[in-house]
């Protein structure tokens, strides 16, 4: 089942390369996978903790690399989140004024890159698959882009090139770490031998240094994020859709699934830098999202900011915070995806997105005007929504993490700010929602309210959302066995 | 050898050796060649290599620089103008060919066995027949490889030379 | 008698006088010319090691020689290509100055 | 099962046949003899998989200056398939090759153009094998030779001539550099067998200095060879100049034999002090200026030439790390992508040039080359699933296993520059419009060769495995 949510995007790309007709075969193709994957989600065993679905395929027996796939709750949560954000991409994907069919095979690669590398049991598959998604994404902001998508397209190229070179150091030094004669690609294997202690401490640090540059650019952590706002701001809406919301997450998820897990030691003796630059990123970010005056700009940057939560919850080294971290990078993918859906629906009918241009849409626009505010909503993490729910996970989790120093530690200062970034992201979704939609401009536009079918994947995004808010057990049930292993509650 | 003989064939040589690259007119390099060629198998033959000496003077006096003037006379090749010289890319030139030549004295100097003398011969040398034995037993697939390349470089000229076809 | 190093050092500063040449001139032809005397001072070492190694039985080392010998054949079918090619730049641009040849800079 | 050598006398029969065909058939459409050729190398090819072991105890002289080891069936293997693709090249090419020799058709004037490289084949094959200096040197030059006559071959352009001439003069001054060091070699050991060298150096009498010199000359000569910086200077002129099947050629056989001799001869000579140190600044140098030198290019030859110096960077540190496998796996994953991108340059070329902004919207024109032409530039950047991604992975992995973090580090910097420089190629095909609406007329061969390429990119950049055997 694993292997066909994996390669079912992947061949319904193939085949619109090839003249299937572009818009039935990407809606099939994302919907099945959605469904399959809604299956896997729940037919998981969680009382069982531990890779299910496993296939495993050998690829060189020099390199001892398979080609192996199985997802335990955090894959499956990750896969659950880029079925969803695939399908609401896909549909909110209006007409194409050109290469219909590449459009689409593009936005089905970004999302099998994404697919794969979550459902990868195997290091440099798990990295690979990532990669899947880079010329997509540089067509995509090329050819179907807005603004001034050159110098955006080269830019996120370029970056993501870079970082993922540095990522693959990281692995490459992971992989070597380990004895020649255990030596593998093998996520499991890896693991158990880290939790062995084979990994020597001494290489723990380089590792993790450069697993953190390579991961931090991919996700867009502070020194490395420039790439981020202009990318999103120029790309077409179902592009920043997956991007954001799903293929950022694979930065976090690799943090999670090797960081966390294989190099304890190294990320609590780094936990303070790490601290530094996601405070950077909630507070610093989170100003500058407060000056934009554009609206996809201001979103690009809120994406930007939203990563330091996540980061929060990984560096408190515990399950809950790590737990919390996983729900939120779900929370935050659903309501990005809504917001940037619904800003491209808004670009195709107003002129700009000037924000101080914009005013009453509201009524012209009510179901848009609604389905915008509630992700704002959710993007602040009111509570009802999952990112409510993962947010007091992250908060507690960090603040935890301190009161194991026995004093005032450093880490209680630095969730303290981060809670404050919850008011700054308050101020600017709410001031933006405002102003766009009830704020009173001259002349409202009369623009039409965005078409009937596009709520029904604005439903499917609010109900996801919705569903983990108010049933976050289902999710945390699934995903904390994957840490209570190795990680302190 | 006597050694007055060998300073007398190295300084022909090397003299004419400058002679060919500081003269402006190709004829005159090309015969100044000749001549350092001359030297040159002179001091082939000191070293008990008739065989090399005699091709040397065979395919490099004669037929190679005989190519060479008829290129030069063919192509009415004069003494080159003097042109605007571009005097840093002359002077790093010299350097870098200076710098080279102390390399290569200093690894003399430094190499143990470049002051001995040269070992007696045990007989006279019939050097014809042991290189020809040589080269028609041991060197048999160099050689053969050598054909090929005489080969392919005789086809080469005729097509490079050929000014128009059928 | 003469030793090794005197023959090496003759050797040497004919190379050098090559390279020099190959360096600081500007007539094809005449880099040429500097690039058969480079081969022939690496033979001259190459003979004087030849002759400077006996073999058990009293004979110089052959199989230096026999490189010499590959050597001159090839430095004869390289001359015999590269003036075809020399002659054919000539037919097409009435030069043999190297600066004349420099259509291809970005 | 036969013996290796028959390999490369095969090839030698096959050119002369076709030579003598083409000589005295005058009607012929010498096309014919390019299918010809293409037949017999897929049977030497094919051939290549039933070669019987070297001889336990080899009396025969031949086996002291050639080996016919898992590595040089390797090499040769990939000689074959680098002149087969070639000459299906030069077939496409053919019009141009014409249009540049005064009074050549189809019947005249082409013959020779599909039947060199043959021996230039043939030439590589023996390169891979040899072990000793003197087949070494002679297998080079058969290289060189046949190699001058190709580059100058459409010999009415001008450009083409002035290629021809700097790759002679450049070459014969790397052949100077190689007796010389070779003379040194000698003259400290007494031997020309790589092993009875490697034997020799290891005895304490050992003159180093004058090794280390022969081996610092060596090295220079086969730099020029593999496009090393600093004795890339012939490299962007030469590739720009050459005829494009002929470039293709230079930049892929003629490399990948340099490699092996480099590995060959490096067995012994890394034991001399110093020399790792050499290669690693060789290394450094090649990457940073091939790589930043390719990124203000507009001619795409150029910008090939100088990826091809940058690739000499990645294949440099498989060198210096020591690792045969990264070096063997990066250059077939080089040949195909390059020969991929040669084979797409050709037939756009005959539609205009090779100027960047010929290739704009060439996916409106010819979706497939455009497609090809992705494949090979992602392939060559390195973006995984396709040959050049795990060719770089193993390079890489190679310099972390031998603790060349500088390297590695200056790897990551120039592995970004190449992305851009080699999607400039993919924005001027999607993103740029069309000048020209013209469509490309591409022949089945040339299809099949193209598609048999991109199956090979994505077959290698997943499945490696069969690479890996055919090395042990």
């Amino acid at each position: 089942m694993l292997l066909l949510i994996v390669f079912l995007p992947i061949i319904a790309s193939a085949a619109l390369l090839l003249g299937a007709p572009a818009r039935a075969t990407a809606l099939g193709a994302s919907a099945i996978t959605l469904v399959l994957s809604v299956l896997a989600f729940f037919d998981y065993d969680h009382a069982q903790a531990g890779f299910a679905y496993v296939r495993s395929f050998p690829i060189s027996t020099d390199l001892r690399l398979n080609f192996a796939v199985g997802a335990d709750g955090l894959s499956l949560t990750m896969i659950l989140l880029s079925s969803v954000v695939l399908l609401a991409a896909v549909w909110f994907t209006g007409k194409v004024d050109r290469y219909e069919n590449a459009f689409y095979a593009c936005l089905l690669l970004i999302a099998a890159g994404a697919i794969g590398a979550f459902a990868s049991l195997d290091l440099l598959f798990f990295y690979a698959f990532h990669e899947l998604a880079l010329i997509p994404t540089f067509l995509l902001i090329g050819i179907w882009g807005s603004g001034n998508r050159r110098a955006a397209a080269w830019k996120v190229t370029i970056y993501l090139a870079l970082g993922s070179f540095v990522l693959l150091i990281g692995l490459i030094m992971l992989y070597r770490a380990l004895p020649a004669a255990t030596r593998t690609f093998d996520l499991r294997a890896i693991q158990a031998a880290a939790s062995a202690g084979q990994i020597a401490p001494a290489m723990q640090s380089p590792i993790y240094l450069w697993l953190l540059a390579g991961f931090g650019t991919l996700i867009s952590l502070v020194p490395f994020h420039t790439w981020a706002p202009e990318a999103y701001a120029s790309a077409p809406a179902p592009a920043a859709m997956l991007h954001a919301g799903v293929l950022k997450k694979f930065g976090l998820y690799g943090l999670l699934r090797i960081a966390l897990p294989m190099l304890p030691d190294a990320v609590r003796q780094w936990s303070n830098l790490l601290l530094v630059l996601l405070l950077a990123n909630i507070i610093y970010i989170g100003l500058a999202t407060t000056a934009q005056r554009r609206l996809d700009w201001m979103l690009g940057y809120s994406s930007v900011m939203h990563m330091g939560y996540i980061f929060l919850g990984i560096v408190s080294v515990n399950v809950l915070g790590a737990t919390g971290a996983a729900l939120l990078m779900f929370a935050h993918g659903i309501s990005i995806a809504l917001l940037f859906g619904i800003t491209g629906e808004l670009r195709k009918r107003v002129p700009t997105l000037e924000l101080d241009a914009l005013g009453g849409l509201a009524r012209t626009m009510p179901i848009a005007s609604f389905a915008f505010g509630l992700g704002a909503f959710a993007a602040i993490g009111l509570p009802g929504f999952a990112n409510f729910a993962a947010e007091i996970m992250v908060f507690f989790g960090a603040f935890r993490n301190g009161f194991d120093f026995q004093h005032f530690h450093f880490f209680q200062w630095a969730t303290l700010l981060a809670l404050w970034g919850v008011v700054i992201s308050a101020v600017y979704l709410l001031r933006a929602y405002r102003r766009i939609f009830w704020g009173t401009s001259a002349e409202p536009a009369a623009v039409p309210d965005i078409s009937f079918g596009l709520r029904l994947p604005v439903t499917l995004l609010v109900a996801s959302s919705l569903f983990f808010g108010f049933f976050p057990q289902t999710l945390i049930e699934r995903v904390a066995p994957t840490f209570r292993t190795h990680l302190s509650k | 050898m006597p050694s007055v003989l060998f300073w007398i064939f190295a300084a022909v040589m090397l003299v004419f050796g400058v002679l060919v690259v500081v003269n402006r007119n190709p004829v005159a390099s090309a015969l100044s060649l000749v001549v350092c060629f001359l030297g040159l198998s002179a001091l082939f033959m000191s070293l008990n290599a008739y065989f090399i000496g005699i091709i040397q003077v065979l395919v490099y006096a004669g037929a190679v620089m005989v190519l060479f003037l008829f290129i030069i006379m063919l192509l009415d090749l004069r003494a080159e103008e003097c042109r605007k010289m571009n005097w840093v890319a002359f002077a790093g030139s010299a350097l870098v060919a200076f710098c080279l030549l102390i390399q290569l004295l200093t690894v003399i100097g430094r190499t143990r066995i470049a002051h001995e003398h040269f070992p007696a011969l045990a007989a006279p040398v019939d050097d014809v027949r042991n290189i020809g034995q040589l080269l028609f037993s041991s060197y048999n697939l160099p050689l053969q490889v050598i054909a090929v390349l005489v080969l392919v470089a005789t086809i080469g000229v005729i097509i490079l030379s050929k000014r128009q076809l059928r | 008698m003469m030793t090794l190093g005197s023959y090496l050092v003759v050797s040497a500063v004919l190379f050098t006088i090559g390279f020099a040449g190959v360096l600081l001139r500007r007539n094809i032809i005449i880099i040429f010319m500097s690039l058969e005397l480079m081969l022939n001072a690496a033979n001259l070492s190459l003979v004087a090691f030849s002759r400077f190694r006996v073999s058990p039985a009293g004979l110089p080392e052959y199989h230096a020689e026999m490189l010499v010998f590959f050597v001159i054949t090839v430095a004869a079918a390289e001359v015999a290509v590269g003036l075809a090619i020399i002659v054919a730049l000539y037919r097409a641009r009435r030069t043999t100055h190297i600066d004349d040849i420099n259509q291809l800079k970005f | 099962m036969i013996s290796a050598p028959y390999l490369e006398v095969a090839a030698i029969v096959l050119g002369v046949v076709l030579l003598l065909v083409e000589s005295f058939s005058v009607q012929l459409n010498k096309r014919v003899i390019a299918y010809a050729a293409l037949l017999g190398l897929a049977a030497i090819f094919l051939s290549t998989f039933f070669v019987a072991p070297t001889p336990a105890m080899p009396h025969a002289p031949l086996w002291n200056f050639y080996a016919s080891d898992a590595l040089s069936l390797f090499f040769k293997r990939i000689a074959l398939a680098t002149t087969a693709l070639v000459i299906i090249m030069m077939l496409d090419y053919a019009p141009v090759v014409c249009a540049n020799i005064a009074g050549a058709t189809p019947q005249a004037g082409l013959g020779e153009f599909f039947s060199l490289p043959l021996f230039t084949c043939a030439g590589l094959m023996w390169m891979s094998s040899a072990i000793d200096f003197v087949m070494i040197f002679v297998s080079l030059e058969l290289v060189t030779i046949s190699f001058y006559v190709l580059v100058s071959f459409t010999r009415r352009n001008p450009l083409t001539l002035e290629a021809g001439v700097k790759y002679l003069v450049l070459s014969a001054l790397s052949t100077g550099f190689l007796v010389y060091g070779i003379t040194w070699i000698f003259g400290v050991t007494g031997e020309t067998n790589l092993y009875r060298i490697a034997e020799a150096f290891t005895r304490p009498e050992l003159e180093s200095t004058g090794a280390l010199l022969g081996a610092v000359l060596i090295i220079i000569s086969l730099g020029f060879k593999i496009a090393a910086v600093p004795f890339h200077i012939w490299v962007p002129d030469v590739y720009q100049g050459a005829p494009t099947p002929v470039t293709a050629f230079l930049s892929v056989g003629s490399k990948a034999a340099g490699f092996v001799v480099l590995v060959r001869v490096l067995q012994p000579l890394l034991m001399l002090p110093n020399v790792r140190a050499l290669l690693v600044a060789l290394a450094v140098l090649t990457l940073l200026y091939g790589n930043l030198a390719a990124l203000p290019q507009s001619n795409l030859k150029r910008l090939l030439a100088y990826s091809s110096i940058a690739h000499s960077g990645y294949l440099l540190i498989a060198v210096v790390a020591l690792s045969g496998r990264a070096l063997a796996f990066y250059l077939v994953a080089y040949l195909l992508m390059t020969l991929l991108s040669f084979a797409v340059l050709v037939l756009v070329e005959r539609h205009g040039g090779c100027e960047l902004e010929n290739f704009s919207g060439l996916s409106r024109r010819s979706p497939f080359l455009a497609f090809a032409m992705l494949i090979a530039m992602a392939s060559l950047a390195g973006v995984p699933f396709t040959a050049g991604f795990l060719g770089k992975f193993l390079v890489f992995d190679a310099a972390v296993a031998a603790h060349q973090y500088t390297l590695v580090a200056i790897g990551i910097i120039t592995v970004a520059a190449g992305f851009y420089y080699y999607f400039k190629v993919v924005r001027a095909m999607y993103w740029e419009t069309s000048s020209s609406g013209e469509m490309i007329f591409i022949s089945p061969l040339t299809r099949m060769a193209i598609i048999a390429m991109i199956f090979g990119i994505f077959f290698f950049g997943v499945y490696p495995q069969p690479l890996f055997n055919a090395l042990r």
